[in-house]
């Protein structure tokens, strides 16, 4: 989970000593046939056939893949992209001084505060779609709240909308967010900090010429990490966007849990992937620059 | 930034954080058969309904086993997984860490709809096997990173230490480094059997109705049911996952555990 | 499946093994009925199911199953690994009829169903070559609803849909196949559901339906996700179902169902039993017991479904009767475009709704 | 003229008192060293004076004004950490020249500041290089070189030299001490090894248990110890427990010793603690204490001898010429060395 993990630990030859080879080969052999293979079995799904009004039966055809070349698909794509990407940068931008000043605090107060975000990890993606169009609504939300203290007019509901669906996606992501920053944040030295403020920068000065160059990688990482989470939430842009907010993987569970469109379910899928993949090989690539830096 | 509003921002921000869990905690106090919010009446029924209303202890049960199982099979994969990734760093050492903390780092609909698919030409759609190994694959980057992070922690020379006092490969990884990492290997086991008990796209997929879980529950009473039970469950997990977490930071560093270095200086 | 044996060789028959438990399914497990989740289920457990266990002796496990769709994907996956989430299921129209060209229901025996004899034509389903295999189980009416605290006075027309006064007030069925809302724009519009007899008709009446779509706050998937809007007047007016509406406006909640002038939409669910399913003596006792003219009437009663055996048949009285139908002549699904088309129809309704 | 002025100054973590109500007056130009044994505040006191902690109670200033609040990027003082905190993503030049580039120099003046600094420190040429190129005792020349770049009023260096080896460690504080005497900038240096305050400072102060045990100059404080701390704290020190008589003499567990009037006494009569350095011990035939030779290393340029006297351990060092030719377990009679003896408060003694 933590995008600073990303390069493999240096060979030592007394830890390899510690360890015996064929420890390897059990996960190995575990995650190449259990996570491997369903990735090349929906391969081999999405240029199945597919039979209208019923299953797939096994083929070779780009029919499913054909039908994403559309305008309509190209939109959908650009849709999930944006949305996503909006949601990861909003995310961030609230996580990282989250995570900065939560690592300055007193270590009990660290504890309570991890404490509440896993807790808040916990909670589905369902609890917080319905949560959260709860708290947008006219009948029962803020809105009734700032009416009251005269912010408003009269009370009016924000769901369904993309403000609604932006801070569904960010609720859903920050603990995530805050915990893959956490680590190099807090390992950060708080003397480098220090230091600037002794030779004149203010403290903003000092977080953007400090701070944020030093934790550039990681930022990166956590937000292509925030941001593929929230590329694959199907439920919340239901539940609080509007159809043109439907992201590709709410149409990928509808045509597999609605249409029984497998081979154009795991195609989208495919396509998605793709997208998620190029991002992941973005991560490794300036974890590695990073990582020789040190 | 003074201390105070770095404090107020965390709090405000953790208040935000809170809302969602106070309109649930409401919600599940309605007295009548309704997800008012404000609740209409309070009243503690629906907390014990859970426990009394056969489909929604079935769901319960459902998903504690296959939580336990899943985080259980999770650590017994990431553990050697993680020690062979510390030792090695050949190739298969670099493969194994990206297979690692692949399936927790895709958009979870592709390996829901992966997971599907493969278990549906199995031919073991629907079992609850399927979607405790489907969980334990896709939960198994957590424990994999906090394994990692215990195992980097470790000081070789203490290792060597126990060489030089002519320990054997298995008694250093018995004697040594188990017990160094066992609490990361605990909170490791923690995450993925919190966020098991959670997860709702790949137990939907991989078993559907067939295996109902309380998060596919939830879902299912919000679409039909008007059960104020489902707050109720939404309470319990959080409690529950304060309860876990909690101990562990009572207990141990959890601080240090989430990776932090020079937690307890201050 | 022949692709299977290679790709997964003998790793998966050791995890099938270890699987083994699940599969020995005891023989006097009850017998697990499907309905729709909600009101629906809980009628169903209350006035339903403790009768025919009482009479029959057999036990009942009550499952509540999603939108049909959904429903008919878990089946038809389960089926493929020889499980069975229920022995029989409530299947609304299109669902079933794709179902049949899956061959995924169950064969009855037709002499084992007796009472299908009470049954118009229409709702005792056959395979094309005559093998029988369910019954209808219930209608019910998709109608226009409205909460009586933002509408005082209950529209009359689905023209309402349209009216730009409701601006973004309502909310809608979100797929194609279970809205129905091509029809109900054919028959307010176009004189009929004739025109969709082909795909030009079809996307002229696409392009009139998508003028309501600045109107459509909640395009719902599930029943829940908008009932409880309905109710606390979030969401004031919509399409919904009438005996649900009836269940709720019952227990006091503001909310009304209305046939509008056009009629409303007439739908219905049949009892299928799933081909993986080992309970099929026991499924066909039910389904014949659920043919009987007295449990339709208690059906009428309690659950607020129209009957799907013929009135006269029933000791309905005219206000039950009326209670959950109605006398005009109702909107019926155009059932063949959801099955021979489905892929394109619901290609162009996504495209119609996300704008 | 002083350049630092601390007043009553407090710093309370909980009920953890720090830094405990120190006051000092630091003259211009004056090299300190903050002496103590670790966690006796010494830290806590620099990050006050820099602005990075704000005390609890006190004030403090300089030149003449008021800074108890001020923020520490508007104090001009220069800043060697202990971790040394050298920006990883800048090189070199860019790390000396940051604290210019904050205050708007341009890019020619700051360059050639920079070049004159790294001759300073002589790592001339060095300035493209990045951080994680550079040796040990390299980074701390640029850290020096950085702290120093804008002539601060006052330079704060916390244990600057604690991470090189010895032998490098040796040679820095020459240099450090030189450079400081070259530049005339006031200095304060946190450490906790005695030498290294010796070899430097002008002025040393020490703490424990966050207040100031004694301040002064080395050989002062050396020679006359405030209290028993200090004296067991700075060098080595005999330090017995012992009865000061109202007449001038003490009582060490039965042996009576005459005071010298060079001798220093610092408590009422009564329980007290006597001190004496290992080389105010003098080989005496007459001589009051009488002990045995426990142990003796002969290292060339002295000679040590550990002696038992009753219960306690006594250490002596002898030039070459002057040791005693005794072996182990001979006794030896010895005499203190006239105004070797400080009798001090005992420690138990609770603090006025």
């Amino acid at each position: 989970m933590s995008g600073e993990t990303v390069h493999a630990a240096p060979a030592s030859s007394v830890s390899e000593k510690a360890v015996p080879g064929w420890f390897g080969l059990v996960p190995a052999i575990t995650l190449a046939v259990l996570f491997l293979i369903p990735f090349a079995i929906m391969l081999s799904v999405s240029v199945a056939h597919r039979v209208p009004g019923g299953f797939f039966e096994p083929g070779f055809e780009w029919t499913s893949y054909e039908r994403l070349l559309s305008p309509f698909f190209g939109r959908i794509l650009y849709t999930s992209v944006a949305i996503s990407a909006g949601a990861a940068a909003i995310c961030i931008a609230l996580a990282f001084p989250f995570t900065i000043f939560l690592a300055g605090m007193r270590h009990r107060v660290q504890t309570l505060v991890l404490v509440a975000l896993l807790a808040v990890l916990s909670l589905s993606e369902v609890i917080i779609g319905f949560s959260i169009s709860t708290l947008l609504s006219r009948t029962a939300g803020i809105g009734n709240l700032f009416a009251a203290i005269g912010l408003i007019d009269g009370p009016r509901s924000y769901t369904p909308g993309l403000f609604a669906l932006m801070t569904g996606l960010c609720y859903l992501v920050f603990p995530y967010a805050v915990l893959v920053l956490y680590p190099p944040v807090s390992r950060l030295d708080p003397e480098l900090r220090d230091a600037a403020r002794m030779m004149g920068a203010g403290p903003l000065r000092t977080f953007f010429t400090v701070t944020v160059p030093l934790m550039r990688a990681p930022v990166l990482g956590a937000s292509i990490l925030v941001f593929v989470f929230t590329l694959g939430a199907f439920l919340l842009p239901q539940v609080l966007g509007r159809p043109n907010h439907w992201t590709l993987s709410v149409h990928i569970t509808d045509q597999a849990i609605f249409q029984s469109n497998l081979p154009f379910a795991a195609a989208m899928a495919i396509v998605l992937l793709l997208v998620a993949l190029l991002l992941v090989g973005l991560t490794l690539l300036l974890g590695r620059e990073s990582g020789g830096r040190r | 930034m003074t201390r105070g509003l770095r404090l107020f921002y965390i709090c405000f921000i953790l208040f935000l954080l809170a809302l969602p869990i106070i309109v649930v905690t409401g919600i599940s106090l309605n007295e009548g058969r309704s997800l008012r919010f404000p609740p209409e009446g309070l009243s503690l029924r629906w907390y014990g309904a859970l426990f009394q209303e056969g489909d929604w202890l079935q769901p319960l049960r459902h998903s504690l086993i296959i939580a336990l199982s899943a985080s259980l099979l999770s650590v017994t994969i990431a553990l050697p997984l993680a020690l062979y990734v510390w030792s090695r760093g050949n190739w298969l050492g670099r493969a194994l860490h990206t297979l690692g903390i692949a399936p927790f780092m895709l958009p979870p609909v592709i390996t829901a709809l992966g997971f599907l698919v493969f278990w549906v030409s199995v031919g073991m759609y629907g079992q609850m096997l399927a979607t405790i190994i489907s969980h334990a694959i896709f939960l198994v980057t957590l424990p994999v990173v906090t394994i990692s992070l215990g195992l980097r922690s470790i000081d070789m020379a203490l290792v060597e230490a126990a060489r030089t006092m002519g320990a054997s490969r298995g008694q250093i990884l018995r004697g040594v480094i188990l017990p160094l990492i066992m609490p990361y290997i605990i909170s490791g086991f923690a995450f993925a059997f919190v966020l098991s008990l959670n997860e709702y796209i790949v137990a939907y997929m991989v078993a559907g109705f067939t295996v109902e879980t309380l998060p596919i529950k939830i879902f299912n009473s919000l679409r039909y049911g008007y059960t104020p039970i489902m707050g109720v469950v939404a309470v319990l997990f959080v409690a529950l996952a304060i309860v876990v977490f909690g101990l562990i930071g009572r207990y141990g560093d959890l601080p240090r555990l989430m990776g932090s270095d020079r937690s307890g200086e201050r | 499946m022949k692709r299977r044996s290679f790709l997964i060789g003998s790793a998966a028959t050791g995890i099938g093994l270890m699987a083994a438990p699940a599969i020995l399914r005891a023989q006097s497990a009850p017998l697990r009925i499907g309905t729709y989740g909600g009101y629906f289920q809980d009628s169903f457990d209350a006035h339903i199911f403790p009768d025919f266990t009482a009479e029959t002796g057999i036990e009942v496990e009550s499952i509540g199953q999603p939108t049909g769709e959904a429903w008919l994907v878990q089946l038809q996956q389960a089926a493929r690994a020889g499980q069975a989430p229920a022995d029989v299921s409530m299947m609304a129209q299109v669902a079933r009829i794709r179902g049949q060209s899956a061959g995924l229901w169950a064969e009855l025996d037709p002499e084992a169903v007796p009472n299908r004899a009470n049954l118009p034509d229409h709702f005792v389903h056959a395979y094309d070559d005559g093998r029988f295999y369910g019954t209808g189980a219930v209608s019910w009416y998709i109608t226009l609803v409205t909460n009586t605290d933002v509408y005082p006075e209950a529209p009359t027309s689905w023209q309402a849909l349209w009216d730009p006064a409701n601006r973004d007030r309502i909310g809608l069925l979100a797929l194609a196949s279970n809205s129905f809302l091509l029809e109900i724009t054919a028959t307010t519009y176009f004189g009929g559901t004739d025109i969709l007899a082909d795909e030009e008709g079809v996307m002229q009446v696409l392009e009139k339906l998508s003028e309501v779509r600045d109107n459509v706050r909640l395009w719902y998937r599930d029943e829940g996700q908008f009932q409880q809007a309905l109710e606390t007047g979030e969401i004031p007016m919509g399409q919904y179902y009438h005996d649900v509406t009836g269940l709720a406006a019952a227990d006091g909640q503001p909310v009304r169902s209305t046939f509008p002038e056009e009629g409303a939409v007439l739908d219905s669910g049949s009892w299928v039993v799933s081909s993986a399913s080992d309970a099929i003596d026991r499924a066909q006792i039910f389904i014949n017991y659920m043919a009987r003219p007295e449990v339709q009437a208690k059906l009428a009663r309690f659950v607020g479904t129209a009957p799907t055996v013929a009135r006269e048949l029933t000791d309905l009285t005219d206000e039950e009767f009326n209670a959950v139908a109605s006398d005009r002549t109702p909107i019926l699904p155009y059932y063949d475009l959801y099955v021979e088309r489905s892929d394109w129809v619901n290609q162009q309704w996504s495209e119609m709704i996300t704008g | 003229m002083t350049a630092l002025s601390l007043r009553g100054m407090s710093k309370r973590f909980g009920s953890l008192a720090a830094v405990d109500d120190v006051s000092i007056e630091i003259p211009a130009g004056c090299f300190v060293c903050l002496l103590g044994p670790s966690g006796c505040g010494k830290t806590t006191l620099l990050r006050l004076i820099a602005g990075l902690e704000e005390p609890s109670a006190g004030s403090l200033h300089a030149g003449g004004r008021e800074i108890t609040t001020l923020a520490p990027n508007r104090r001009d003082f220069g800043m060697v950490f202990q971790s040394l905190a050298l920006f990883p993503h800048l090189d070199v030049a860019d790390n000396i020249a940051y604290p210019l580039a904050i205050r708007g120099h341009g890019r020619r003046a700051r360059m050639e500041r920079v070049e004159t600094l790294l001759e300073l420190v002589q790592l001339p040429g060095l300035g493209a290089r990045r951080i994680h190129q550079l040796s040990g005792g390299q980074r701390q020349r640029v850290a020096i070189a950085r702290g120093l770049a804008i002539d601060p009023k006052v330079f704060l260096l916390d244990e600057p030299l604690s991470a090189l080896d010895a032998n490098l460690r040796e040679h820095m504080q020459v240099e450090l001490r030189q450079l400081q005497q070259r530049l005339g900038v006031t200095t304060l240096v946190v450490t906790h090894d005695q030498k290294e305050a010796l070899t430097m400072a002008d002025l040393v102060i020490v703490m424990n248990e966050g207040k100031v045990q004694q301040a002064g100059a080395p050989m002062k404080i050396y020679r006359n110890p405030a209290n028993a701390f200090v004296a067991g704290f700075i060098g080595q020190s005999n330090l017995l427990p012992c009865t000061l008589g109202s007449d001038g003499s003490v009582d060490l567990a039965g042996t009576r010793l005459a005071l010298d009037p060079q001798d220093r006494v610092k408590t009422k009569p009564g329980p007290a603690m006597l001190s004496i350095r290992p080389e105010d011990l003098r080989p005496d035939p007459q001589g009051p204490i009488t002990a045995r030779v426990a142990f003796i290393r002969d290292l060339g340029e002295s000679v040590q001898i550990a002696l038992d006297f009753g219960e306690t351990r006594l250490q002596a060092v002898f030039a070459p010429r002057e040791r005693p030719d005794v072996a182990i377990g001979d006794a030896l009679r010895l005499a203190p060395a006239p105004g070797g003896i400080v009798v001090l408060a005992p420690p138990e003694a609770p603090a006025s």
